[in-house]
């Protein structure tokens, strides 16, 4: 199969496909739903089902059911829509249940409006839901990475039981690209043992449930999910950096706000600024090495995002007060532009002494 | 002389006690879904979806998978069971706060879709496990927790007829109310599950069974009087019978 | 090369067709492109613009704040673009619809009859094919070969019979440009 | 004489529906506690039972199994 | 009015009725039950509303109705039931309307239990919902003081147009202290000529949204929330500080748990270790300033959870690398020691290096 | 000759431009209610609460106080404004993907508790808004976005039939079904609505007008065949009339 | 003489659903674009219009006023 | 001063009230007081426990993990408490419904058959007053007066005809408190 131009809603859903998701259920939300339409055409092909839920609520849980029965299945939406899968989410998480949730971000809060934003980062990385937990979360960057991550959130979420988010901002979902999809080398295959199936020979009656009144029992149930968190935490880091070896200053950035600064990026090494990005593609967990790598030598990070600041607090967690941390966002639907980013490096640059 | 067996514990229950208090009716129906789906010899091939309410734990009762969904969200779940496992049978477990008040959205909706699954309903008129709040099919004048003047219609509305409600969907293929306040309604209660089961294996759309249920405990009366304010305060109120019937055929 | 092109005018103009034949026809040249569409908030009539990187490089962002190339094809468009094309950039207008004139002395522009042309043609819908026509003569950015196939592809099969106006359409622009030139 | 009715004390919980229910009365509730704290209840009077099966069916907890004799007939 | 024994969750009722808070929408769930059922009794005898809303979704929009007309407004759940009202506190802070939202936590995730917990910090501090957001959250650790932050919740929510959170574990919930309700001096009225109540000679037609199409629109709304907040953070720190002024280690803890660690700490002076805490009573905005005042001084911080760690990060962040910051939790539903709290003083006072 | 004034743009609409589409019937619906605030003499007294679809922007049409709830919730934001201001009037205007879908259960719960509101649901059988997803009350055969091969009853259920099941509640007290297809339907459509508001008045409790309306933009058809369309597909499987009148007199 | 129907121009869309139900068929298309970019719909033939008000009742976006000569009675 | 209780048995023997009559009791006389309940799952029947701390100062934690004495109404809170109590603390054991014996030495121990008693008072349900009566007379803590006053507080005025044989039964337990200890 060679390249396809192809909207970024489209990519996630043909590479879930792809990997072997045939279970979709989902509800409409601007700018997401060329998801949800392209699973209704193409799941029937490939003798799987797409349902449209009636709310965003009843799509995560008929999720959660689909999940028991230990298929790949998958649901998405925006921002207001993702608020609302909160319970389910947490109830995933509780019965460790795997599946991909797919959070196409638009403006907010509130009804906001339906362009690209990231300032959904802290409900997707913080735990937006009740109780102890993290979510593995991939934020792709471009289309062609969609098709890797989305088919990463599959596996990552049968290797660990757990619900992966795929975080995009409204401009990914929205544009095309040229994107190919390559045959997969081997299907990683993990045993659903846990599975409930129906009991004929099976062993019998299993239960999936998040609920355990006794609180010794909870807290070893969360201790448990803990080591499981701390396992992903060792074995998930993603991660690009970009020209930090001899960087003064660093730029953090991730999705497409990480390709923009990119370019401002190269304008600024043209002019002889030493600047580099560092681009998690985990969003959770956090990538932390290569700041560690880094942040006695840089004069200064500046985390740049679509959003107020959110992923600044994490990169402060990660610099440790090493270095000063900086911060350029825009929010509410509008998108940096690579002149301002590189306006941006100008003034720190020239505002911190060499 | 020989015995002949009457009656004994069905293998479609676990051996684990229960935890309902004395004398509540959830015991009886969960004898009775467990009962049916070892008569039509489908207990492994059932998956059952417990709900949040006093029958929250009802899945380490029933002895077949079991799922446990979210507060009200279970007709959801079977959803997402049933699509993917057409050939099984799926049934919610709900009690009248669970399926009427939070819930009211997704079973309409899994009734509107025709999805092949089958509610049991149990209405007893009030929230068992949170301590007596009242629900959407809390009586007029029935004292809770959160009408401690009595129900009164013009503030908070009058009993929603889940049963009535849901047979105007085109999706419903068997709606029937039943109650479960003496043997003989027991006995038709007991009928009813099984004609649920049965529309479900003929694939003929949802179906619901509504069990009139007791309280003891948070109506503040003893089991038998509970029985007797079942037949003698809900009846009336939540008229008994058949509202849709797809799958033809005597009751 | 690097063409960061924008394109704009009321929904149902064929704006964002144009700008997906563009990026499509870059992809089978082998190029690095993108595409990126934006709406405003009506479903029907309001105004809707495009943006399409083509590069011989992978494309970095896709957000294109200071085109290369602007093709506008309305007032409003004309309004909110003719002021960011970069200096030495290219300037298309659809002077059928686009009422204003530009000051800028920096630009080379381009102003096309497209509407009424493409009513000569019979089909008042491939003003937008006359445009790009004219921004392909000019540019060179792709072949008009590379964007016949591409029509092809994207184009539904029960559409295909529309495929000659739309080639017509095209060539029609091209043949114009040379005259049209400021 | 086997019994007609068998009582699974421990899980019993005193409700009573079974006493209330028997048309024979003859189940009462014991006197001491069975281990949940509850007094169980108990038919004695086996003879007079007459195998219904009521007292099983509203029973709540499935406390109660019904047997029932069996006339052996004379085939000729 | 004298002292009085009252559960916690009644305090809280009682205390928002005293405010002047006529209005509650609320929708039972176990640890936070006795709060609907006391409304239910109370509100009719100031004439007022209660409604036991179909869901907490219901309330959380009830809530946004009622306070869109200009009133004291209030409701309350728990972790799972907290989940569910996220989208439309998201719509409160965008259409900046004020309200109380009450979150008794228990152990999660999932339905897990309805045993004491922290662990919904991160969902209630970080913007559990979507946008770029903050929420001031209150945070008492007796019954009186829930006395005082109630009144204090709804003036800040009036004040900032703004939902305030109060957050509670099921322990402060459950228990029974001494109250007094004492009269208030003089209560703060805010102008709401905002409110949309008919345009009856007001000079009418008023809007209340959170939509607004144009991403600069939206950016723009979005700094002057930023401004808001930012003014918050200026405005409404509020913590206790305990023995910190020679303090070797510093604990950290709010709620109950910093109750169970102070009489831990108490044991532990005795013993010679010079041990302090800090205990934020705003969880937002975190106080800050009693970690700059003692970084530099003290050997460790400890924060000590109902969770598997969450606070922590704030602590991290206001520490930012001048000292460790250590960790001592439970989760699940259970509540720690102090006991257990004392020998992990023991254990950190020992292990480091005096 | 002097000139009497047969009709014009009524003052309970603002002079804002509606970003409706050409021919969208939204349009009518909204000159209708603004007309009957007007004409009742309500207009200063009226609360509106607009949800999110197409009509999300109503709040800027209608020309009084509005308040903007979020998707599905309007008759819970409409129950929290009633219950604070009961001498006020207070309206929800609702798609059928707001109002049948995401928002069935504030609506149902609404009527059951006999709110005092007034629901102006606008049924086009389609999600305007997002570009023309299935509504639950998208037809059998039709095709959208989320139905490309056209809705299947066995797949996707059958229509909610929002009328005659909330009619089954106790505390509905108003409950009509019109039609926007043709002037003789809009005239009866806007009677419809006055009698809401008007038992609303009277405190009667809920009233809902259910609006069969067009969506040209997403059927993919002109104006004109859009209204043929409500007309010939959609009065036939939803019955145009009264399904609940507690205000009583003529229609 | 006075107009019996007035369009606010400015404002139509062009949907033509008040040139359809016109039962004098004196609506037409303009040939002109208005401001939105649309042809305004348009009466030229006042006097055939029978002032029905049937365009404005169906005129989704409130574009036309109507009105109708008062016949001046003459009262004895 | 600092007593730190814990009350445990089935629900429905009234160990709440106990705890609450206590907290009322103590605040009466201005000492610092807390009520902590815990609950098992079961609505009806289950196990159920409160703690209480009476101190001179305000109440730091109302937790309470190390009891000074422990009232105990079952055998399952027997068995989870017994152990539990601080050296040299005290133990209250309702016989009449526990049958296990304590190993400890290090504890004050009073062992009352408080349900039999109560029965022959004429009422099963004061056998927690009895035992709160044991409790009273062998601590001090609080005087009778506040309980019985606090008492009036609790019940409810269609209970009130019930404060007498709440107060018998006060006295009964205090009575036989001087017989009791081990
Ligand atoms: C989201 C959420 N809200 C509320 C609760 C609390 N809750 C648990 S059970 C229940 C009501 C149960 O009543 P019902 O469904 O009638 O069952 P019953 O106990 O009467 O059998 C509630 C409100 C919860 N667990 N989750
Ligand atoms: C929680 C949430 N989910 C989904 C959406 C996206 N959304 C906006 S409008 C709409 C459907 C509107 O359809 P309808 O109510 O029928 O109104 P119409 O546009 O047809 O008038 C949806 C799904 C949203 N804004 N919020
Ligand atoms: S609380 Fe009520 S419903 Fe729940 S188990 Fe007890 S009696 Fe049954
Ligand atoms: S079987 Fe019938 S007669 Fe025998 S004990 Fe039970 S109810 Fe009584
Ligand atoms: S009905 Fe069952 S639980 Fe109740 S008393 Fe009889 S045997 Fe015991
Ligand atoms: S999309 Fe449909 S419903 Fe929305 S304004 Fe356009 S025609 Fe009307
Ligand atoms: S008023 Fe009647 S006759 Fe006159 S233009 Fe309008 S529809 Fe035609
Ligand atoms: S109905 Fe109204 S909008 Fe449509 S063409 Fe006529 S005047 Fe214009
Ligand atoms: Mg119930
Ligand atoms: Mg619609």
């Amino acid at each position: 199969m060679g390249k396809v131009l192809m909207k970024g809603n489209e990519v996630i859903a043909e590479a879930a496909v792809h990997v072997g998701c045939k279970y979709f259920f989902g509800y409409p939300i601007t700018p997401q739903s060329e998801l949800v339409a392209y699973m209704a055409r193409r799941l029937p092909e490939v003798g799987g089902i797409f349902l449209q839920a009636e709310s965003e609520i009843a799509a995560i849980n008929m999720v959660y059911g689909a999940a028991s029965t230990g298929v790949r299945v998958m649901t998405s939406s925006s921002s207001p829509g993702f608020s609302l899968k909160q319970e389910g989410i947490s109830y995933l998480v509780g019965a460790e249940l795997p599946a991909v949730i797919c959070n196409i971000v638009r403006g907010g809060p509130g009804l906001g409006n339906i362009q690209p934003a990231q300032s959904d980062y802290f409900q997707v990385t913080k735990g937006g839901g009740h109780g102890d937990y993290n979510i593995p979360v991939l934020a792709p960057a471009s289309l062609q990475e969609i098709v890797e991550l989305t088919e990463a959130a599959f596996d990552i979420a049968d290797r660990y039981r757990t619900p992966v988010i795929l975080m995009g901002d409204g401009m990914l979902g929205q544009m095309m690209e040229p994107v190919e999809f390559k045959e997969r080398s081997e299907q990683e295959k993990t045993e659903k043992a846990w599975a409930t199936t129906g009991t004929r020979g099976d062993g019998g009656p299993r239960i999936i449930t998040s609920l355990e009144l006794d609180a010794e029992g909870l807290e070893k149930r969360n201790w448990s999910l803990q080591q499981k968190f701390a396992l992903i935490k060792e074995n998930e880091v993603r991660y690009e950096s970009y020209q930090t070896e001899d960087a003064d200053y660093i730029m953090v950035a991730f999705g497409t706000v990480a390709r923009i600064t990119m370019n401002a990026i190269n304008k600024a090494r043209k002019n002889g600024i030493k600047v580099g990005l560092i681009r998690p593609i985990s969003l959770w967990p956090f990538p932390e090495k290569p700041f560690i790598e880094t942040r006695d030598q840089v004069k200064a990070y500046i985390s740049v995002e679509m959003s107020a600041g959110q992923m600044i607090e994490d990169v402060r967690l990660a610099v440790n007060g090493h270095a000063p941390v900086d911060f350029y966002g825009r929010t509410g639907g509008v998108v940096p532009t690579q002149e301002e980013i590189y306006e941006k490096i100008i003034t720190i640059a020239g505002g911190v002494s060499v | 002389m020989t015995m002949k067996t009457v009656f004994k514990k069905t293998s479609g229950l676990t051996d684990k006690p229960t935890h309902y208090c004395p004398g509540c009716t959830h015991g009886i129906i969960h004898r009775m879904v467990a009962e049916v789906l070892e008569e039509m010899d489908i207990l492994e091939d059932t998956i059952g979806v417990a709900s949040v309410g006093c029958s929250v734990l009802s899945y380490e009762y029933f002895n077949c998978d079991m799922t446990q969904a979210a507060h009200g969200r279970a007709p959801a779940v079977a959803t997402g069971v049933k699509r993917v496992l057409p050939n099984r049978f799926v049934f919610t477990y709900q009690g009248d706060g669970d399926l009427a008040s939070i819930g009211i959205s997704e079973v309409i909706h899994a009734a509107a879709r025709g999805e092949n699954i089958t509610v049991i309903f149990v209405n007893n008129a009030i929230y068992g496990m949170t301590g007596g709040q009242m629900a959407p099919t809390t009586l007029i004048g029935q004292k809770t927790a959160t009408t401690p003047f009595g129900r009164d219609a013009s503030l908070q509305g009058s009993p929603i007829k889940v049963c009535e409600m849901i047979a105007t969907l085109d999706g419903a293929a068997y709606i029937e109310r039943v109650s479960s306040h003496d043997v003989p309604h027991i006995q038709k209660a007991k009928k009813a599950i099984r004609k649920a089961f049965k529309t479900q294996k003929k694939g003929l759309g949802f179906s619901m069974v509504e069990v009139l249920s007791t309280c003891p405990t948070n109506w503040g009366l003893d089991p038998a009087e509970s029985l007797e304010w079942v037949k003698d305060s809900m009846v009336p109120v939540y008229p008994l019978g058949v509202y849709k019937n797809k799958e033809g055929g005597e009751n | 090369m690097l063409e960061e092109i924008i394109i704009a005018g009321f929904g149902g103009q064929g704006v964002m067709s144009m700008g997906q034949l563009l990026a499509y026809a870059g992809m089978l040249e082998g190029k690095g492109v993108s595409w990126l569409p934006s709406y405003g908030p009506e479903q029907r009539g309001g105004t809707a613009n495009c943006a399409v990187v083509i590069s011989d490089e992978p494309v970095g962002s896709p957000l294109v704040t200071m085109p290369s190339t602007a093709i506008v094809l309305n007032n409003p468009s004309f309004d909110k673009f003719e002021p960011k094309v970069r200096p030495g950039g290219l300037l298309i207008i659809n002077s059928s619809l686009v009422v204003r004139n530009s000051d800028r002395k920096d630009l080379k522009i381009i102003e096309l009859t497209a509407t009424d042309v493409a009513n000569d043609l019979g089909n008042a819908r491939v003003a937008n094919m006359i445009l790009l026509g004219a921004f392909l003569e000019q540019t060179k950015i792709v072949t008009e070969d590379s964007v016949i196939e591409s029509l092809k592809k994207v184009l539904s099969e029960d559409k295909h019979h529309l495929l000659d106006i739309n080639k017509q359409a095209l060539k029609k622009g091209a043949s114009l440009v040379k005259v049209a030139i400021s | 004489m086997e019994k007609k009715v068998v009582f699974n004390e421990d899980i019993c919980k005193s409700c009573g529906l079974c006493v209330q229910v028997c048309p024979t009365n003859v189940i009462f509730l014991a006197d001491y506690l069975n281990g949940k704290g509850y007094r169980p209840a108990a038919v004695v009077d086996q003879e007079h039972c007459i195998s219904c099966a009521k007292c099983a069916q509203i029973c709540p907890d499935t406390v109660i199994a019904v047997y029932r004799p069996v006339k052996i007939l004379q085939t000729v």
